[in-house]
């Protein structure tokens, strides 16, 4: 199967920290990726990098074969790149109608359509519909998100933590809402996750990153009883 | 149009060294003469700095064209040597430590901003070297500042004439008082006026304060207009005190206004104050056009707004006579105490020097006892009454 | 090597103190003096702006507040210059340690706006306060230190060059405080509260009372560049004190000279002081020249020109690297 | 009533900048000092094309309005937008360069001294004891009508709700797609644009002079950190407060220190609500 995304020795950081040294990746159409590693290792930045909020210093990123590492942000959702970042980052004083309409900024055609989806798939936020997001619980909160990201019909959606900080019992609903979104045929996920068991549950493959480096790649299974996970995962 | 100015320059420089070098055959011996100006060439003094050292040079030109200056058996041309204050006390007084530092004695003229003066008077009151005689600045000098002379205007000259054309007026019992607070001859002299005003008695009902550019009055006045006055004296520039005037007269004031602010057509036009101006008054010490209209040395005036057009392009301002007299007046006091570099006797002539000496002094200079220009350093003068009327100011009478 | 390069700087600093001293022209002396006086403003405003981060756009005040005291010590009490010099610094820091905790409880936008309100608060005062400040007149009559010193030592105060040596030496020594104190465990807090005030908080630090003695620091020091300011100029009026005349003209040689460097101040005030002064520049053309100085230099040397040959070196070595490695493949 | 009256058309200037400034601050956050220089621009100009170029006066002050608008667009996509990664102090030192270089700049082209665009109205209402120029009235009522239709694009229009979340979570906003530096040259355009409409009919009323920026900048922000920071009828309420804080101390304390008590009140409010005086609690 094709690749829809393909990063090849990317570097990047910040001022003059390298966070991400000569990192690679592909991740092909239709498969769910996980990405995990320690805390600092890069997972958040090399999400903004592909989001098109930090600039990479060096090597390529790749979407559907077109170079998009000097793409704005904008041009990166619009293509169907959707990050949904850590700490959820709701609007605080808008509903939660105003934070899923504003999702689909990229769709304003097909906002309707994908909005009856996104509430079908998270239908605690159809009763919250006109509440102010910050009004919402932690979970709900992260539902808002992902479901805002959704809103922008992305072919690709990247997930950072979604289940950090959330009750057991919410993270159980929140896999039985990501599980119902790999099933989907049109949609790539990559998860940043330190929950192992959601990790196992959803993805296929799984990328080790430490301190800016891919330290191991392969399928969940094999990655995650494997010795390399627990030097680096504990 | 610069390019015209400066051809015209050009064509007067070059009849004038055309001029110079035929008479060099015949002079005995010909030498320069340094003179400091000190002036406000930009900065906000810009407007009145440029039109003062313009009649400096005027002046200068006037003098070297008559073939110099006489002093002794030597004649000197006179070569000015202009520094810019840029408005600024602390480039004035880097520009005098610059004058100071040739060593030579220095015959300073201009200064036009009071603080520009008063920044660099602590440096040269005491010296022996150095004369300056001030043509701006709003302060009064005394015999104190041994080194400063000031055939100008002083600003407690303003607050007696204007309290002398107040009493004049019939009916005025309260009133009201408008001053600009960062001009220092103004405040200064606003205990003098509300004293003066008792002693006329007159009760003082308002005394409000404004900042030189300011835009807005309505709170000043509206204060001033609660204690019901007969008639408002605003002291500043000539643009605020139009503005302040409109603003006045928007308020519903319709009484007598009083200024002694050398208001031009121009401050009038640029605050669309002309409706407004009716029944208000400005006292000053008169400008070219109002001798030339009120019959006061109406001739010489008009030689000198004519030359000064030809010049300058522009009509001159408002102390541009004030310069033109007193640099002749430093000539002739040179001339007559026979030296160019002893200070203290060029000084010693000044002291003592008449009006009548000095005959081209254009502005109704008042001789002190025995005919003399200086009453310890301090020139006084005759002011004009000024009253806009159809689209310019015309001269309505003369305070002696 | 490095011990060297350390020191070049000093000596340049002495050769052209020196230099400008040998000449004994009063415009020169003049020029040079006002040149350290802009450079003491700068380098105390560099404890708060350049190492704390924040923007304090209102040292004009304090340094009013110098030069307004020394003109009433001298003019109306007699008093010598020493009287003052030990007096308005002990006072600028006092009235900054009682305000200080208050002004900074704002940051960032709200401390650049307060400060600078209070700048503005303190040049209204200087101009109304008639009977005090002399309005828009002005305070004259300061006079000058006279005989200081004994014997071949002594120098006259009263003249320009005497005036110039007392400048020198203070500014001299508030240079050698500033870089000592560069490398100090107080600046080191300071920068720590620039990057992040909360963590520094965390590590045990009372941040407030460090701000507070920043901004005091810079307070006692404008105010000591005030009593100089009285002392070489003689006359002082509210206009010098104004905010685009003083707290603008601090901050803009600190930040083209380099914020948080030891010799930007100095920079800064060559370039921003010295030269326009020696051009005659016209004011307006002078304004627009700062800023396009500070735009251009915020932009190109976002650290100042202090850090101009570091920049440069790393250049000049990145391009070495670069020809190497040409060669080798 | 008529101190009432002097500070409320005083005021509404205020207003108008601070308003406009707020739109800036909060979508765009730059400290932008120069936000005065649309207004004196648009304030100075109409007056210049109608003397060299017989400009028909309504056309001249919507030229003037444009311009400032422009301006606005110029400092978002020419200079703001350039400097995105750099740190605040230089968005502050850039900003008050830019301060530097307009107004001196318009002190060469205008020189310094005060003038005002004729023209206007010359009609002058009485009421309740309180003497009204009618184009007081005029800004007056143009000031309320402007910061209605801002509120009404804020909270009912797409741009609008844009900008509002762009001002609650920058960061979460680019990650919708929004083209960020598109609206904040909107913000900027909208911003400006209100502060040269105020300009323009601020000079036929009141004389205007090519220094009168950085004041004028000034004052915004003292409007906008009384209204802390967020709110669009806070920075209108801010400004007229700070009208009538000014005429009445100028009337009855001291006209010499008219600055100085919204100075004083700046400082006052600072201390005793850091947050500002119409600050609800959350609001970014």
């Amino acid at each position: 199967m094709a690749d829809v995304l393909r990063i090849d020795n990317l570097s990047a950081g910040y001022g003059h920290a390298t966070v991400l040294r000569g990192v690679t990746i592909a991740i092909e159409a239709q498969s769910t990726v996980a990405i995990v590693g320690p805390n600092g290792a890069g997972k958040s930045t090399l999400l903004k990098v592909i989001s098109g909020l930090v600039r990479p210093m060096a090597g390529e990123v790749r979407f559907r074969d077109e170079d998009m590492a000097r793409w704005s942000s904008d041009r990166v959702v619009a293509s169907g790149i959707v990050h949904v970042p850590e700490g959820r980052q709701v609007f605080p004083g808008l509903s939660v109608a105003e934070n899923l309409w504003l999702g689909g900024y990229s769709h304003p055609e097909r906002r309707q359509e994908i909005l009856e989806d996104v509430l079908t798939l998270f239908p605690r936020l159809r009763e919250r519909l006109s509440q102010a997001a910050d009004s919402l619980s932690g979970g709900e909160q992260q539902m808002l998100a992902i479901g805002r990201g959704l809103m922008a019909a992305p072919a690709v959606l990247m997930l950072d933590e979604p289940t950090l900080g959330l009750a057991p019992v919410i993270i159980d609903q929140m896999t039985e809402a990501l599980m119902a979104l790999r099933a989907r045929s049109n949609l790539s996920l990559i998860v940043v996750e330190q929950n192992l068991q959601l990790t196992r549950a959803l993805c296929d493959r799984a990328h080790i990153l430490v301190d800016g480096r891919i330290a191991a790649s392969g399928a969940t299974e094999e990655l995650v009883g494997s010795d390399v996970m627990k030097i680096y995962l504990g | 149009m610069n390019y015209m100015k400066s051809f015209r320059h050009f064509a007067i420089a070059a009849g004038f060294a055309a001029a110079t070098l035929a008479s060099a055959g015949t002079a005995a011996a010909q030498e320069t003469l340094t003179i400091y100006d000190l002036e406000s060439l930009t900065g906000p003094g810009q407007t009145v700095g440029v039109a003062q050292a313009n009649a400096v040079k005027l002046a200068v030109e006037h003098i070297n064209e008559a073939g110099g200056l006489k002093v002794g058996d030597t004649t000197y041309t006179v070569e000015l040597d202009t520094h810019d204050d840029r408005s600024q006390a602390t480039a004035g007084v880097t520009a005098v430590q610059k004058m100071i530092s040739y060593g030579k004695p220095v015959l300073m003229v201009g200064s036009l901003s009071s603080a520009v003066t008063g920044a660099y008077l602590p440096i040269v009151r005491e010296r022996e070297d150095f004369i300056s005689i001030v043509m701006g600045a709003a302060l009064f000098f005394t015999e104190e500042d041994k080194a400063i002379y000031h055939p100008r205007v002083a600003v407690a000259q303003y607050t007696e004439s204007t309290v002398t054309f107040i009493k004049g007026q019939e009916g005025i019992k309260r009133v009201g008082v408008l001053t600009d607070n960062k001009h220092g001859g103004f405040v200064q002299q606003t205990p003098r006026l509300k004293e003066l005003f008792g002693e006329a008695g007159m009760e003082v009902v308002g005394e409000e304060e404004f900042s030189f550019g300011a835009t807005q009055f309505g709170p000043q006045l509206t204060a001033i207009l609660r204690g019901n006055p007969d008639v408002i004296n605003i002291r500043g520039y000539g643009s605020d005190v139009a503005r302040a005037i409109k603003q006045a007269r928007d308020l519903g004031y319709t009484g007598l206004i009083v200024s002694s602010s050398g208001i031009v057509a121009k401050d009038v036009i640029e605050a669309q104050a002309d409706a407004a101006m009716t029944n208000a008054r400005d006292l000053f010490v008169p400008l070219a056009g109002d001798l030339i209209e009120g019959g006061r040395n109406a001739e010489k005036a008009k030689a000198f707004a004519d030359a000064y057009k030809a010049k300058f392009g522009e009509e001159s301002g408002a102390t541009s006579l004030s310069a033109y007299g007193g640099f002749f007046i430093l000539a002739r006091a040179i001339e007559k105490a026979g030296t160019v570099d002893d200070i203290p006797a060029i000084r010693k002539v000044l002291d003592d020097i008449t009006v009548a000496e000095v005959s081209e002094i254009i502005e109704p200079m008042i001789p002190q006892e025995g005919g003399r220009a200086f009453r310890e350093h301090q020139s006084y003068f005759a002011l004009v009454v000024r009253e806009w009327r159809d689209g310019r100011f015309v001269p309505v009478g003369f305070v002696d | 090597m490095h011990r060297l390069t350390a020191f070049l700087p000093w000596l340049l600093l002495l050769a052209a103190m020196a230099a400008v001293l040998a000449t004994g022209n009063g415009y020169y002396v003049t020029v040079a003096m006002l040149m350290m006086l802009w450079a003491i403003l700068a380098l105390g405003l560099n404890f708060i702006l350049g190492y704390a981060g924040y923007f304090h756009l209102g040292l004009g005040a304090f340094y009013g507040l110098g030069a307004y005291g020394a003109a009433a010590f001298s003019a109306s009490y007699q008093m010598p210059m020493i009287v003052a010099l030990l007096v308005m610094p002990a006072a600028g820091a006092l009235i900054s340690v009682v305000i200080g905790p208050l002004m900074l409880r704002t940051r960032d936008l709200h401390f650049a706006v307060a400060t600078l309100a209070l700048g503005m608060i303190v040049s209204d005062v200087t101009n109304n306060w008639v009977a005090v400040t002399g309005g828009p007149m002005g305070m004259g009559g300061i006079s000058r230190p006279g005989q200081i010193g004994i014997g071949a030592l002594s120098i006259d105060g009263a003249t320009t060059s005497g005036m110039f040596i007392i400048t020198a030496a203070i500014f001299l020594a508030l240079m050698i405080v500033a870089a000592i104190a560069r490398r100090s465990d107080f600046v080191l807090i300071l920068r720590g509260i620039k990057s992040d005030d909360m963590m520094t908080r965390s590590l045990g630090f009372s941040t407030t009372r460090y701000k507070v003695a920043a901004f005091a620091i810079a307070g006692a020091i404008a105010s000591v560049g005030g009593v100089l300011y009285a002392h070489i100029v003689q006359y002082i009026s509210p206009e010098p004190f104004t905010f685009f005349a003083a707290s603008f003209q601090a901050f803009v040689v600190l930040a083209v000279g380099g914020l948080g460097s030891l010799w930007g101040p100095v920079l800064g005030s060559v370039l921003l002081t010295g030269l326009p002064e020696i051009l005659e520049m016209d004011p307006h053309v002078k304004l627009l020249v700062y800023g396009a100085v500070l735009l251009i230099v915020t932009i190109v040397l976002p650290r100042g020109l202090a850090s101009m040959g570091r920049v440069l070196s790393a250049r000049a070595r990145a391009s070495a690297n670069a020809k190497t490695k040409e060669k080798q493949t | 009533m008529q101190d009432i009256v002097n500070g409320l058309a005083q005021g509404t200037i205020y207003s108008m900048a601070g308003v406009g400034l707020v739109l800036i601050f909060s979508v765009v956050r730059v400290p932008n000092f120069a936000h005065g220089e649309p207004l004196m621009v648009a304030a100075m100009l109409p007056l210049t094309l109608m003397t060299f170029y017989g400009v028909p006066l309504p056309l001249a002050l919507l030229i003037g309005i444009a311009a400032a608008i422009a301006m606005g667009v110029f400092f978002s996509a020419a200079v703001f937008a350039r400097l995105s990664r750099y740190p605040e102090v230089a968005l502050l030192i850039v900003s008050l360069a830019l301060v530097v270089l307009i107004s001196s700049a318009a002190v060469m082209l205008w020189g310094d001294s005060p003038r005002q665009t004729p023209g206007g109205p010359d009609i002058i209402l009485d009421l309740l004891g309180a003497r009204i120029p009618i184009m007081w009235l005029v800004i007056m009522v143009t000031a309320l009508a402007s910061t209605v239709a801002l509120d009404f694009f804020i909270s009912h229009t797409s741009p609008g709700r844009i900008m509002r979340a762009m001002a609650l979570n920058p960061f979460a906003a680019q990650l919708m797609g929004i083209p960020v530096k598109r609206y904040h040259a909107l913000a900027f355009a909208i911003g400006s644009g209100l502060a040269g409409l105020a300009g323009a009919l601020f000079s036929l009323a009141f004389a205007v002079q090519s220094t009168m920026g950085a004041a004028l900048a000034l004052k915004a922000f003292i409007v906008i950190i009384f209204a802390g920071m967020g709110s669009i009828w806070g920075a209108f309420a801010g400004g007229l407060l700070l009208g009538l804080v000014e005429s009445f101390g100028a009337s009855y304390i001291s006209s010499g220190y008219r600055d100085t008590f919204g100075f004083v009140f700046l400082l006052a409010v600072l201390l005793i609500r850091p947050a500002g005086l119409f600050a609800r609690k959350t609001n970014a």
